[in-house]
This record gives structure tokens, C-alpha cells and sequence, in this order.
């Protein structure tokens, strides 16, 4: 185990929309769905990303809203990207029929599992909002806030909607609310379903407290907790 | 065999103690460490007002270096009686840190009243500057602050002593009248990285904890446990269970382990304990007051 | 590309200088070491009389920790002319250490007088009484020894200070005349073997060097730079190229080289420099005087 | 390369002669003759000390001196050997015919080479001097200052008698007097010889610099050397 900081040169930067971009990186470490990295932006801080390919290139997925992402965002082909990690632990890989639900940037960490098995509800506050347009095509089911795009109303409308027997495993990321409330729903339903949580990291390796959950450290026994 | 040890009053059903900084802030957390088989722990270091703590990165890791520069983040003394009420029965000292008497005693009484079996002072922080490295260098100032929380808290005191001096004798004997010394906190230090030529941490300067640091704890313990009577409780480096007896035979009452966790987990209190055991039944020693201090010359 | 430095008037093929204490009590071996690749040595620490230094163990090694024990072991001044004498023509910076003004400018100017490029004033060896630390540990001696030392001697005149300090800045100015200060010396350990139940060295405190003091050595660099405006030579467990791009960009001029050598032999100067060189390259730059003290803020 | 101090089991003292000990231990690192460990004996001093048996177990033999080596050859089965290496370079293994020559216990760090191949000259102030009779029976021509054994005189005495071409590997060890007699009456013959010098160590790693000659360090590039 060593995570000292490290850093790959970027091959792409992508424009997804407004402000989330992904970034494409040469670097060849071994890292599952559902990890993350701690991204150094020199002079501007530190913020935990999950991988959104965890292949060859690797990607980071990222809506930017704070300095380091602002910066990020406008990094260019050739630039240094620093980092730490893969830290986490990952999705469950299985072989039958997926469901990922997903809202906001949550979509980012669940990227390497969409393939053809896998449906994908996606909540947006509007059309424009959408990422991974290209992936999504055909597998999606879109809900937004203003119902420019698909149902008006939240996952939960959607989901309502799906026979969840038809699936092996169900992946979730997203706001805190949403998970909660697709949580809910799940409760007295018999299904498998991994939910990845997102809270304030700074050590990444557990020892600051900082994203601790009832004595859990998500850095180190998460993102990803099952049902 | 008997791992329980006494630190001043206190009596611990093993040496092994969670060093403040690490894992501590939240009361869940250190409930879980204490059922991992740690004695005690201590908390965060807690001051009067809340602090959010530097900006990130305030962690650089590259083995055996790790170099923090949290910043003394910490939600306040008050918003920490919350946490302190999760921990109602188990062993826990707070950590505390302030910038002179009055703060100090302050706060004491505040622990006393949430429970802890003991203040810890920090008076030894490196990378924070009014507080901790820039107290514990000034002998009258800690010399006051112990003496005045002595005063006022019925609770064992100890005093956590700066590494990043030149005497600690001197340090050690201004800070005399606390029931038990803390040695060592972190030595100041940094990491620049070469590829984006600019230091790592937010704060530039941190401290440096874990392996690297063993030599200098243990030297620390040693010198101090030579020139005093006073028990001290061992802290600097600890991975293994070799490196808690080296502590003891340097003369440490107990030992506190904080950076080793990110490296073996909640696990190691246990690993630990079972080291120890193993290694008194090898040794046939029955009792760990048998080494403590052994190697003292 | 230019991997050529300048510490004060001494100008140098390299920025790597072998440290003080290691390899360099005998003529023939700091001529190997300089036809290895190192632009320069520093002699081991030479004093008025022959010591014989301590009793064995000196050393104790467990990577990443290199205690060290030798206790100022030399020749003294007189008989050390003929290994001196052997090194006629070769860049030689004298180390030397004594116990007040005078004995500093008799030696420097000893050393001089055997064709030293420069002096280096071992304020600061942590585990010998009477020597060093406790030397450096008081500003005013070390004003007056510095001050003494110049104006006895045409050579340049470094001071290496010690790292175990709580307050590097007033040791510094202490030395600001020196020509350049030599940042860091060991710091104060030691080392319990738990089965042999006693400390190993036989001195039983001896000086942490190599690799788990380098983030303690960078950080002394910086600090320095940053507060003052005086050539700094950066030491302290420096094993890679990395290494010293670190150094340099915390402010250094040029590096010494000590422990490493026993893992890495003494080809680790032409390593290093090659490594310095691909960095160069790579980063497209011209000389190391464009990252010098880059990192700091 | 982790030259940590570590500890064996003693398994047996054996007495060779009056200040001489053969101590066998109970170490499981790999070693070749002519290697020699640093022995710490707690307390009093850590010497360096050719291994005298290379394989398993392995032992040290030592001609007590000083106050580390009174006191080392009085451990009894049992006790611990504090010791770290080995270190140094190790003699040539040949598969031909070896001479052995040795004086006092320079003997020790060549013990492992004695075999059905070897011939040893071994010189001696006298006769009760003689370590590892059984070992040299029959194999060894003794010269002994005193007359007691053998040819009364040194081992260029010896030399002189003894056809050197009928030997692929000559080794020396002993005080540097007669390493250096026996370099010289070498050095006009065409034979291959291996010389290990003794010479005060310190810290056996390469950076003390007590151990050099003419800038080579005995304790790493030594202490074997070639004619
Ligand atoms: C394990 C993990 C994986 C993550 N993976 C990704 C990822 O792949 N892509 C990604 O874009 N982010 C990801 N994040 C979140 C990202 O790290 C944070 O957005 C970033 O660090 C800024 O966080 P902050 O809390 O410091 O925001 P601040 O700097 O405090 O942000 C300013 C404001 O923006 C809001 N805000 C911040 N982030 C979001 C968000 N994502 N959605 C809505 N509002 C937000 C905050 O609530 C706040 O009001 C991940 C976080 C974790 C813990
Ligand atoms: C690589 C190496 C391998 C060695 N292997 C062995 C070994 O296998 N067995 C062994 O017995 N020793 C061996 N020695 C020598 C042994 O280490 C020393 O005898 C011991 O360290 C004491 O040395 P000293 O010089 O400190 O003697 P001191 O403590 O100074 O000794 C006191 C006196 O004894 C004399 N003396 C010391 N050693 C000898 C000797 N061997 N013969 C005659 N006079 C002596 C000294 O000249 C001195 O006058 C080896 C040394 C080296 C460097
Ligand atoms: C991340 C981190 C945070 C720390 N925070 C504090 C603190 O708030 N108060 C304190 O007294 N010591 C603090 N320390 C110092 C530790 O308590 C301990 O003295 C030091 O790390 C040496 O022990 P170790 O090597 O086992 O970690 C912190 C150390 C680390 C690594
Ligand atoms: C075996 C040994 C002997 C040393 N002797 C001296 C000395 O005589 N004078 C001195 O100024 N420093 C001495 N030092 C300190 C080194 O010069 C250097 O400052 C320190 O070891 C840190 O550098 P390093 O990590 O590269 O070894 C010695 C160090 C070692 C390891
Ligand atoms: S981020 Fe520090 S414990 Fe998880
Ligand atoms: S014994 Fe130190 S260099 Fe050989």
C-alpha cells in the first residue's frame, strides 16, 4: 500500500456540459467501479473524484462549484493531473441485468458500469443537465425537475415504473436526500443495491474522521454500503 | 500475564491508547475504537471556539513519511459535549488546546464535566502558529497553564510535550507538576512536490508522524524517564507490538498509536495486544511493570 | 543544461557534496568519493586532539533508521595533514569542531593552511557532551564563533546548525556571518534492542539520519530561505535525484550526501547526477539556478 | 539488503583451546565463507567475526581478546547471539584442489572451505594453539614458532616445500605480516590467491571509513581481495 502523490499527463478534456467536464488521463494503475482519487490542483486544494473510467485511459467526471474544480475543468491536453490513490472500495461486478440510478454528478462513479445489461434512471433538475449523452441512448429514463426531458418528478416516479425483479443488482449514487428516499422504497422490496455516499474527505485514508458515518470511515469501508 | 498498567490514578486494561488527532472528533468513531481494544483514547484537540481546519491537502503520505497539517480542526468545545454523550462510560481523555491559563482551565473543567478520566494538554502543536509549538516553547507559560488547570480539575492532567525542541528536560520540568508527560507530538516538516514545484499542504509546514518518528519518541521517553519521576505516556511511530515494549523499556507508563491505523486499520489495537502477550509468555513475564523502564542506564 | 552551483565564491560541477562523517576520515577514500562524482567533500569532523570516538555498537541500521554513535572519532587537526596532504588539488571543505572560538579558528585556519576550499563549524552534533548541540543551542557562542572564525580566515566559512532546535530562525541569524549555513544535522534518537533489554548503542543517544529525516531537512531549508537572504546547503537523507530537486527548490545551493551511501555505494553521485540531468531534460531546463527556491511562497 | 540486529539460539559452546571458542547458533540467513556478521554482546562491545561454519547451524569462532570476546566465549546453550549481516564479499568457490594457508585464528574464517580437496598450512605459536585438530588431520602441514608442532618457522617455510601448481585456489587469512610474506613469495608465480584482510570495523556498512585501505572499504569491498 503506497498512495504517495503521483501524477499522469491528461489526453482529453471533454466538455459534457455547462460546467462538468471529463477529463481523460494516461496513468496505469488498477482500480475498480466505485473508487475514487484524491486530485491535487497545485495551489488550489484537494477533492476526492470518483474514477468514470476505470480502463485505459482512466477519466475523472467532474461538475465543477469550488475553486479546485474551476481550475480542474480548464486543465488542458498535455497538463499534469496529481493525484492519490485509487482509496475505496468498489461495486459489486456481476454478470446478470443492472439497474443504476443515479442523479446529478452521481452518474460519474457508476459510468464503467453502464454496458448493454444495464438500464440507467437518471434524475436531472433539466434537460441540459445531461452527461454521457452517447452512453445513456436507448438505456435511459429520464426524469428532470422542469420536465424537459422525460418524466416530471424525481427517481422515485421513475422507479415506481420498473419491474425490480428483472434485475441482479442495483447501483445508486447521488445526493444524500435522493439515495435516502430510494432507500426507502427499496426497504421491504427483496432486491440487491449498492448505494456509493459522498461526504467531506481530507485524509482519504482514515484517520482524519472527517467522513465518518456512525464510526465508519467511508474513505476506507466505503463509498460503496449495501442495502 | 497482566497488560494492565496504571497512568497516574488511572488504571488501563492494556498500554495502548488512540493518540488525539486521529479518529477522534466523533463519538461514534471512537466508541468503535475502544471496542477494536484500545484502553482509552484521547480526543481531537478541542479549543473554546470552532476551527475549520487548513485547506486541503492537509495529509502527504509516502511511506515511512506522513506529514499532517489538519490545522487544529475541531467543532468547539461546546458542540463537542455531543460527542462526548455518545461516549458516557468509556475511557476518554480530552484533548485540549488554547492559548494560555484560562483557555486551558477552561476547557478542563468542560471535559471533567463531560466525562473525560483525564485533560490532555496539547502544548505541542507544530503547524498552527499561537497555539501549541509556540506555548510549549515557553517553560513559564507552560508551567502556568499546567499549574492552573492542576487547580481546577479534579481529573489526572497530562501535559503533551513539543518534540521540536533542544531541552526537553527543561520543557519536561516546567510542565513537572502534570500527573503524567504525553511525548512526543509530530516534528515539524514538509513535502515539496518537484513536478508541480510548490509544497504539498495548504499550510506549507506540517508534522511528521509515524515510522520515522519511533527513534526520536523513544529517545524522548527515555531521557525524560531517566532525569524525572513522573510516568509518561509513550507516543511516536508505533506499528508493532516490538515498538510498544521498546516504549515500556524506555520507561513509558502506556503508549498511544495514532498515524499506524491508516496503514493496518482499527485492527492493530488487537494485533497489538496479542504481540504483547506473546511476547511476555515467550520472555516469562508476568507483569508489564517487570520491563518498564529496563533499559534505562 | 548547467548542473553547476555556486555556494558563496566556491563554484562547483555539481550540487553534490558528500556529507561530513561519512567516508571522509582517510585521504584515499574522499579521493575516491570525488573521482565517484561528488564536486566536493567534507571531511569528518576534525578537532584540536585525536578521540578515539565511542565504544562499539556506533551504529544501528533498520531502514528507514541510521543512528549513529561515532562520537567525533578523528585524528585531531595535526595528524589529519597527511590524509590532507593526499587531497592536494581536490575540492576538501573542512569540518571541524572544538569547543569555543578559539578552538574553531585554530582549525580553521588549520585547515587552511592544508588547502581547504572552505570551513565547515559542526555547531550542532547531537550526542556528544560538551560539542555541538549544546553549542549550538546557545546563540550567543555561536555568534561569537562564527564571527571569530571569519575574520581569522580568507576561505569561506559555512555553519551547519542543528536541527533540534524549536526555533531555527534565531540559530540562523546567530550564524549570519557564515558564507552559507549547512542545514540539517542528525537529529537526537536512540534505539532499544527489547530482547537484549538495553539501548544498543553504547552511547546509548545518537544521531537519526537518512531517509526518515528528510522532510525535517527540507522544511529547515525553506524556512531559512524563505526569512533569510544567505546561501543554504541542504543535508538529510537525500537517497535520489528527487531528493535533491526538492532541496534546491526549497532554496539550496548545492546538497550533501551522507547515509545513503550504505545502501547505494558511492556510485550514488553519478547516479544522481544522471537522474538530475533526465529531470533537467525533460522539464526543459536550462540550469538549476531557474528552480532554485521555486517552491517557495 | 536489512542488516537489522537480530538474535539466535546458541545450540553449542565448544572450547578449542584455552581462549578459543567455537560458538554454534541457530540462523537460518544465507551466507558464503569468508563472510563475517558484527556480534554485539550486550553491554560490553560488538566485534566482527568471520563465520566459521557457513551452513546449518552456523557458528563463529573466536580467540578471546578483549572484553566483548571474554565475555562471548562464556554464552551457554541457550542464550542468545546478538548479531547483524553477514556482510563482505566472500572467497572464490573453486571445484579443484585448494590451499589453505592460515596462521592463529585467521584459521576461523576459512574453516568452511576445508575439505577432501584442500591441503591447509598452518602456522602457529605452538603446539597447543592448534583449533579444529580433527578437521586438519591429515590435511594440514603445521609450522610453529616454538618447534612444538611441525616445522618450527613460519609458513613461507612451509610454501617453499609445496608444489603450488597443483592447486586451483590458494586462500590467506591471518595476522597482515604473514599475508603480506605470503603475497610476496606469490608474486612471482602464476597461481590465483584470495587474501581476507582483518582491520578494525565499525559499522561494517561503507561509511565509517575505519576499515579503508588506499580508499577501498575492507567491511563491503573486502574482505576478500584477490593477488
Ligand atoms: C468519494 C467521492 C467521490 C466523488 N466523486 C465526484 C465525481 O466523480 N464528480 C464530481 O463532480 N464530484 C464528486 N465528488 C464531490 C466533489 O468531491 C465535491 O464536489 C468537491 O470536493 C467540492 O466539495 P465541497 O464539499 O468542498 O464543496 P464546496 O467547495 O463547499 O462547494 C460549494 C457549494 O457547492 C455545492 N456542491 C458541491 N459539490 C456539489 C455537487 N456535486 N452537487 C451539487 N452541489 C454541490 C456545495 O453544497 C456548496 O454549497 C465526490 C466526492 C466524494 C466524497
Ligand atoms: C572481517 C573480520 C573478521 C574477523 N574474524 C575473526 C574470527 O573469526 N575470529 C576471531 O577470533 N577474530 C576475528 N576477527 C578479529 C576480531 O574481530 C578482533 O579480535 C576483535 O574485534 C578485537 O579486536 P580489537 O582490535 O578491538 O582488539 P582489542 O580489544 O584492542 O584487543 C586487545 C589486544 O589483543 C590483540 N589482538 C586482538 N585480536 C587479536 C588476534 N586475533 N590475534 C592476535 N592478537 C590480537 C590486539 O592487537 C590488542 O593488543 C575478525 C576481524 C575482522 C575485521
Ligand atoms: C492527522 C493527525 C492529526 C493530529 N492531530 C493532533 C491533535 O489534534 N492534537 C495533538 O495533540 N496531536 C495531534 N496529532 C499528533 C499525534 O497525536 C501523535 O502525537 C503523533 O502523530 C505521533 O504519533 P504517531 O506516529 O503514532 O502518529 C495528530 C497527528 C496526526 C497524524
Ligand atoms: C556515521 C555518521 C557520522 C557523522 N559524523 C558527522 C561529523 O563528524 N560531523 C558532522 O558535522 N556531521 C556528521 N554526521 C551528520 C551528517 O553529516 C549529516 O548531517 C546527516 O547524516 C544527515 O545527512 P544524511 O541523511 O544524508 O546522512 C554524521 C552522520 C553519520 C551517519
Ligand atoms: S477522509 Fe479522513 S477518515 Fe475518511
Ligand atoms: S567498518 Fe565502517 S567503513 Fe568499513
Amino acid at each position: 500500500m503506497c498512495f504517495k502523490m503521483r501524477y499522469s499527463y491528461i489526453i482529453e478534456n471533454v466538455m459534457e456540459n455547462e460546467n462538468t467536464h471529463t477529463i481523460f488521463f494516461d496513468a496505469d494503475f488498477n482500480a475498480l467501479p466505485g473508487q475514487f482519487i484524491m486530485v491535487w490542483v497545485p495551489g488550489y486544494g484537494e477533492i476526492p473524484l470518483s474514477l468514470s473510467c476505470t480502463g485505459k485511459p482512466k477519466a475523472i467526471t467532474i461538475k465543477a462549484y469550488n475553486e479546485p474544480g474551476m481550475k480542474l475543468i480548464n486543465y488542458k491536453k498535455g497538463d499534469k493531473l496529481f493525484y492519490r490513490g485509487p482509496y475505496g472500495n468498489h461495486f459489486s461486478l456481476v454478470d446478470g441485468k443492472k439497474l443504476i440510478i443515479a442523479a446529478g454528478s452521481g452518474i460519474a462513479s457508476m459510468h464503467p458500469l453502464i454496458d448493454d445489461n444495464s438500464i440507467i434512471i437518471e434524475s436531472l433538475k433539466r434537460a441540459s443537465d445531461i452527461i454521457f449523452e452517447k452512453e445513456l441512448k436507448g438505456r435511459a429514463i429520464f426524469t428532470t425537475d422542469d420536465g424537459t426531458l422525460g418524466i416530471k418528478g424525481h427517481v422515485i416516479d421513475a422507479l415506481k415504473n420498473v419491474n425490480l425483479n428483472d434485475f441482479d443488482m442495483i447501483y445508486v449514487c447521488g445526493p444524500e436526500l435522493m439515495m435516502k428516499s430510494v432507500f426507502d422504497f427499496l426497504k421491504d422490496k427483496n432486491v440487491r443495491a449498492e448505494f456509493s455516499l459522498e461526504r467531506e474527505m481530507k485524509c482519504a485514508v482514515g484517520i482524519c474522521d472527517s467522513c465518518s458515518v456512525s464510526g465508519i470511515q467511508l474513505c476506507t469501508e466505503g463509498p460503496v454500503f449495501t442495502n | 500475564m497482566d497488560v494492565s498498567c496504571n497512568v497516574s490514578s488511572i488504571k488501563l486494561k492494556n498500554p495502548l491508547i488512540l493518540a488525539s488527532g486521529i479518529l477522534d472528533e466523533n463519538g461514534y468513531t471512537m466508541k468503535k475504537i475502544i471496542e477494536s481494544g484500545a484502553s482509552a483514547v484521547v480526543t481531537k484537540s478541542i479549543g473554546i471556539e470552532e476551527r475549520k481546519g487548513f485547506e486541503t491537502p492537509v495529509i502527504y503520505e509516502e511511506y515511512p513519511y506522513f506529514i499532517n497539517a489538519i490545522g487544529l480542526s475541531n467543532p468547539g468545545i461546546d458542540a463537542f459535549a455531543s460527542e462526548m454523550n455518545i461516549l458516557k462510560g468509556y475511557n476518554v481523555i480530552g484533548s485540549i488546546f488554547g492559548t494560555g491559563p484560562e483557555d486551558f482551565s477552561y476547557l478542563a473543567m468542560k471535559m471533567q464535566e463531560y466525562g473525560a478520566i483525564a485533560v490532555e494538554l496539547n502544548l505541542s502543536c507544530p503547524h498552527v502558529k499561537g497555539f501549541g509549538l509556540e506555548i510549549g516553547s515557553d517553560p513559564d507559560l507552560v508551567e502556568s497553564i499546567v499549574s492552573e488547570v492542576k487547580s481546577k480539575v479534579r481529573i489526572p492532567v497530562f501535559a503533551k510535550l513539543s518534540p521540536n525542541t533542544h531541552d526537553i528536560i527543561e520543557e519536561a520540568k516546567a510542565a513537572r507538576k502534570a500527573d503524567a508527560l504525553v511525548l512526543i507530538n509530530t516534528l515539524k516538516a514538509m513535502k515539496i512536490d518537484i513536478n508541480a514545484r510548490m509544497p504539498v499542504l495548504s499550510n506549507i509546514y506540517g508534522g511528521l508522524s509515524g515510522k520515522s518518528i519511533k527513534p526520536v519518541g523513544v529517545r524522548y521517553v527515555y531521557e525524560v524517564s531517566k532525569e524525572m519521576n513522573i510516568p509518561v505516556i509513550g507516543v511516536g511511530g508505533i506499528e508493532s507490538y516490538e515498538d510498544v515494549i521498546e516504549y515500556i523499556m524506555a520507561g513509558a507508563s502506556a503508549v498511544e498509536i495514532g498515524t499506524a491505523i491508516y496503514r493496518h486499520g482499527k485492527g492493530i489495537f488487537k494485533e497489538i495486544n496479542n504481540g504483547i502477550l506473546n511476547f511476555m509468555k515467550e520472555n516469562k513475564i508476568e507483569s508489564l511493570s517487570e520491563i518498564r523502564g529496563c533499559a534505562l542506564r
